[in-house]
């Protein structure tokens, strides 16, 4: 099935896209997102959630969190595309919510079948989710989980759960008997207990999570059908966040050169900050023609979607740390304070660096599907 | 139905159909002689002498130059060439020869030249019959256009021209050059003005053609000496001294940023027996032996061509994103890119060839133990045409960063 | 014998038998509070007095200052801090607190001051009593160090000074500043003045410290104030005008290419538990799990590894290589390489760590679980102090490109 | 075994690097040189041995060749730093001759014991000798040559032989019935036959030789210990080489890049153009560092001198790329022409590149010695 010349991104995925940019910088202006989450800048500062809830209520009440649910399931059915446009303009806000967590766990469980209509359900009635998938030592392989299900309960630890502190739900991977599992658990239930992990990232929480016999419902006996399932949108959508923050810091760092003077000229001036910045501009290009193919290939040619999620991913991660890097080294030594707000975005971007695979993690999945098949 | 197909007003759908038509009667047969690897690459009389002939009837089919008014010998379709050149990659025809006519010279002179001449050159221009080069390099004028120092003098009607000028392709060939030149030195830019010239009927009278080598060992292109050359003020593009402004005409749609769509054919196998894109690239990796295994085993050239890959895929990704104006937010900030983006691209996908390639990527095109025949060495050196060339990367880097960012300009 | 004591002279091998001697006896027992990574990062009462203390000792035992003068506190010896260096970091002692003081104000009041004053700062300098910070750069001047704006103006035997200066690490615990300002507004370089000022003793009347946070969450660094502070013509070094020369010499030693060589020690394990070297990364790796084996057996992640190991032993060695005239081109070409290829191997060895942690890179210091106890996120983001301070990596190239290649100025 | 400071590079070992320079400066300038080997710039040309026989005369009497013999064997037993600073100025002048070759030959056959006498007296007396180790694959593992011996003599085609066509002697690894050994073959033996590449370098000649039962000397049964003893000091002098070479190409285009203008400032003034070149000054000054490290270890530390070379080489290795990509590139047009000395070093440098390993195939054997050896 080819895909549509245009990515399928019509009007209604830019009115989309219009609005949350919108609504980002309407309630959560940087200074304002400085204020929420930087308040505490000691190295040793112990784990923090900080966040607007009642601009999550928001987002809710707008359906955002509904986007992905097909509308079979009584969601908006919305194309990838449209919603990557929403989650590039997350990225650019550094916005802390759990919105890519409940998206992620809604590509999941739309993946499940008929089992995971009361998920769905959950998640349309405007839940948070967030999915606990992976091991102590971030193994971005899910059949690497350390929970177990057995008679209907969970125990175990899942490790790196994002925005764990904020959700109402969690989707968890475990071995059954009969193989790999997926479950549906509420955070509130007993023996569930989150563990906040002391990250460097101001904008995201983070938690190990253990699990202590705690009754879950089953959504799949096939974790990994569902995943793989999942994962190309789970990827594109974390490459579209990242896009969205390189560019946040793309223009800052370009307002910046184009202000500040050294030697008589604007920064701006000298190829050393000029070129380096057309670089970031270009990558930044390059991931979101990557993440738009992707998002359609979701959307219309499922079986290229793996392939090109891996491309699009591969190549925001590496972006995530270039950009990174260049936005501090060019603002200088106030680029070095904790007072510039270019810090927050640095600190997200390193972290989403590494969050489901980093850049030779997806490169080396691609070269399986490109090397080691037939011609 | 193809996808491009999909959005067809009915008048360019019949236009279409007309052309595929056409072309499953009329493309051309294999070619009697081995076909370079792109028309600027043209050595041969019988190598030019075919695919003349195919652009001729190209052109006589209303292939070439549709969207152009039918006063200067154009089709007067309006948005119909895009359709064609579609339809003609789709056949995989042979390429077009008059790539600088096409792509640089014809809307240069449409929208520049006075009346009388366009209805003149354009119409021998379309139909291939006149090849045409472009004058706008010198010794001293590289990234640095404007301060090309070839002079033209008045002289009553005529002006008399005298300079030098390098990497003319085709300027072997060529009936017409496109020539950017001085006519007053105390301005840079405001000094510069625009002819049309004919240089293959002055060889010997005030014109010398001389070819260059290049790196790889290849003629192909040259240097152009002009000695008292006497041409008619007819020949002037605009104004006088609004040279540049007329070059600009001449880069944006070189660039392929213009408004009027330069005719483009090809698919046909060139004589080259490889092609040097990441799928060659991959093919090479599957079948050079690395150790006990191939070196598409090896993961650290594998994590390599998966750059090239996944670069390559985003250059073709950003040409297709630049078609969606929901998906930009700045009308020049892919367009500006392409050069950069696919010379460099070339570039890294010849060099990981040769990583790939190991010690066989010392044989070159005579050795018959050469991987891929050579193609890979030649085509890594080549590249560096491509970096250098109608703006040298670094040139390209400083246009972006100070039309699309706003940066102030590096010199 | 070790390789370095091969060829001393005979008053050298004296002179390092007795330190060996010394600090067999004397080398400092186990601090009683956690010290911080660096000097410049000292942060407590505690911690001051515990280092002070040590340099104090080693100073009385002739360890400090060995080369200069007797006159003005020095050991009188010629070119035995070499010596006293080598065995007090073979002997592992801890840093020395006052190393803004020895490395780049002793020189330059060496050089610059009035003999009065030499004789009355430099003992409490080499003895540590007094602590010394940096006053150079402000919030419009940063790389372009010339254009700082704090202003001194005279008044009969004073000047009176008021202005702004930042990234003054040391600041809070600091007794004396050596400090660059403007004396002139008309003329950028010979405007430029350079005073040693008692800032201890002016806080409250002329002088605010306020501490700046570094992107890691420490603080450590400073902001200093003036506001009509007014000090004796005689803090004034060299003449009137000469500002910029004098900053010259603190520069030249601050990159160890001055003549007069700075005490160092260390070796002592500091309170941070992990280092952040290549040797670190090498440990991270095999002790990291990835998949069904270990990090270390990635073949990408150890290509990476290799190129940041290869990278670190090559810095070394270009040390080694830049004391043998005989495979040196240009006398400035390594020395002039050591703070960029310094400050950028570590950014580099920091980024491959995060990279080998993966998922855990994201742990900071509070959190159980970090990998190294989340030094490695703070040294990545720490190692963009060392790229930006002191001359950012884009002005260490210009003046490799200037005065080593003889490539035009880029400003 | 501890290293001295200086890397035991004294004057004598200076005296040797200037006398060299002058040598071939004097000789075969670099205009001269494209004279020499540039004459046909014919992209289907085959293959050719452009060389000045004369000069390699000259070099043998000046005792060049027979530096590395031990004074055990009747030669010079300079140390490796002592030549390598001459090769280093053999790559400065791109010089085209068998030297490199014979001082492989030297090693490898310094390595084999007293089986080996007669033929490093063949050295000491002016023959020139070549490596024949390699496979059609390029393997740059010795024991997947395809050369076996049998009854004395040798079958099978030896590839990527360097400099074949200048030589009178070939060093050859072949399987025998009782593992791997070495042969030292006369180049003019009945059954040899030399087939020359058509390769880019115009400054050396290469060849596959193949090997119809030729009598052949076996001057070790153990090849491999012979050869890994003699690798470190292999890789290390290419290493030199390139550096030379290196140190040409940034000479020469900080010189165009000084007189050039363009927008009215020598290129020079431009930071897209001054970095670069600093970066492949401080390459060039990297791989100095550790070949010289490297050489010192070959000479006093052995234990080490395999991980030195491989750092060495790896570094060597790219820094032959990216030299020579920055040479041309920032030449601009002229660099692009054959007319420009430029493409000389260039297609020697892609050359060298590939010669003993590229830098990822030194980087992976060095983490074998670091990575996978007990802490």
């Amino acid at each position: 099935m080819a895909q549509p010349n245009d990515f399928g991104f019509g009007e209604e995925a830019a009115m989309l896209k219009d609005a949350a940019r919108k609504f980002f910088a309407d309630n959560l202006p940087v200074a304002a997102l400085h204020q929420l989450v930087a308040d505490n800048h000691d190295p040793d500062r112990g784990p923090a959630v900080a966040w607007r809830e009642d601009l999550w209520r928001q987002m809710v009440e707008l359906g955002w969190t509904a986007l992905a649910i097909p509308e079979a399931a009584g969601g908006l059915g919305m194309p990838l595309v449209a919603v990557a446009g929403l989650v590039e303009e997350l990225g650019r806000a550094a916005f802390p919510c759990p919105l890519l967590g409940t998206l992620n766990a809604t590509f999941v469980l739309a993946a499940c079948g008929d089992r995971a209509a009361a998920a769905l359900d959950d998640i349309g009635a405007g839940r948070a989710a967030t999915l606990a998938l992976t091991n102590r030592d971030g193994d971005w392989n899910p059949a690497a989980t350390e929970l177990r299900a057995s008679g209907g309960t969970l125990s175990g630890t899942a490790w790196f759960v994002q925005d764990a502190g904020k959700v109402d739900r969690l989707l968890a991977a475990a071995h059954t008997e009969g193989g790999l599992g997926l479950f549906w658990v509420d955070a509130g239930a007993a023996g569930v207990r989150v563990h906040g992990d002391a990250i460097v990232d101001l904008t995201r929480d983070q938690a190990h999570v253990s699990f202590d016999n705690v009754e879950a419902v089953e959504v799949s006996a096939n974790a990994l059908a569902a995943l793989n399932t999942a994962f190309p949108a789970i990827w594109t959508l974390l490459a579209a966040d990242i896009a969205g923050a390189a560019e946040w810091q793309l223009q800052t760092t370009v307002e910046y050169a184009n202000t500040r003077k050294q030697f008589d000229r604007p920064l701006g001036f000298f190829q050393a900050v000029k070129h380096p910045l057309v670089d970031v501009m270009i990558g930044i290009d390059e991931v979101r023609s990557l993440l738009y193919n992707a998002a359609c290939a979701c959307d219309t040619e499922p079986e290229k979607a793996g392939q090109y999620a891996h491309m699009a991913l591969a190549a925001a991660s590496d972006l995530a740390g270039f950009a990174s890097s260049r936005s501090v080294q060019y603002h200088g030594g106030i680029g070095f304070t904790w007072e510039c707000f270019v810090h927050l975005y640095f600190k997200r971007q390193k972290h989403s660096q590494a969050l489901w695979g980093d850049g030779a993690w997806h490169r080396a999945r691609l070269a399986e599907i490109l090397l080691d098949t037939a011609a | 139905m193809s996808a491009s197909a999909r959005k067809d007003t009915p008048e360019q759908a019949e236009f279409r159909q007309y052309c595929r038509q056409w072309l499953a009667q009329h493309k051309p047969g294999e070619p009697p002689v081995r076909l370079p690897q792109s028309p600027l690459e043209i050595m041969t009389e019988p190598q030019l002498h075919y695919l003349q002939a195919w652009q001729k009837s190209a052109y006589e089919a209303g292939l070439i130059g549709c969207d152009y008014p039918q006063e200067v010998g154009g089709g007067g379709r309006g948005d119909c060439q895009r359709i064609a050149n579609q339809e003609m990659i789709a056949a995989r025809t042979p390429f077009l020869p008059n790539v600088i006519g096409l792509g640089m010279a014809a809307p240069t002179v449409f929208y520049h030249g006075q009346e009388e001449l366009k209805r003149r050159l354009l119409p021998r221009l379309f139909s291939g019959e006149d090849i045409w080069c472009q004058g706008f390099s010198e010794p001293g004028a590289g990234s640095d256009l404007a301060s090309v120092q070839t002079f033209a003098e008045r002289r009553g009607d005529k002006w008399v021209i005298n300079g030098h000028k390098v990497w003319t392709s085709l300027a072997h060939f060529a009936e017409w050059m496109i020539l950017l030149l001085r006519t007053d030195r105390s301005h840079k830019y405001d000094g510069l003005s625009y002819f049309v010239v004919p240089i293959r009927a002055a060889l010997g009278k005030g014109v010398t053609v001389r070819p260059l080598i290049k790196i790889t060992g290849e003629t192909g292109f040259n240097e152009v000496i002009f000695e008292d050359l006497e041409v008619d003020d007819s020949y002037r593009l605009d104004e006088l001294g609004k040279g540049w402004q007329v070059a600009m005409t001449t880069l944006l749609h070189e660039r392929s940023a213009g408004e009027l769509q330069t005719p483009r054919a090809g698919g046909m196998k060139s004589g080259a027996t490889h092609d040097t894109n990441s799928r060659s690239l991959i093919e090479l990796a599957r079948t050079t032996r690395r150790g006990e295994g191939r070196a598409a085993d090896d993961p650290v050239l594998r994590d390599r061509i998966m750059r090239a890959v996944i670069r390559e895929k985003a250059f073709e990704q950003t040409l297709r994103r630049s078609r969606n104006q929901a998906l930009l937010d700045h009308p020049m900030r892919l367009p500006l890119q392409n050069k950069l983006l696919a010379s460099e691209l070339a570039q890294e996908v010849a060099d990981t060839a040769l990583a790939v390639a190991g010690a066989a990527g010392s044989l070159y095109l005579a050795d018959d133990n050469a991987p891929a025949g050579g193609q890979w060495p030649m085509a890594y050196m080549n590249s560096f045409g491509m970096t250098i060339a109608a703006g040298t990367s670094e040139v390209q880097r400083n246009i972006l960063g100070e039309r699309v960012l706003g940066m102030s300009k590096s010199k």
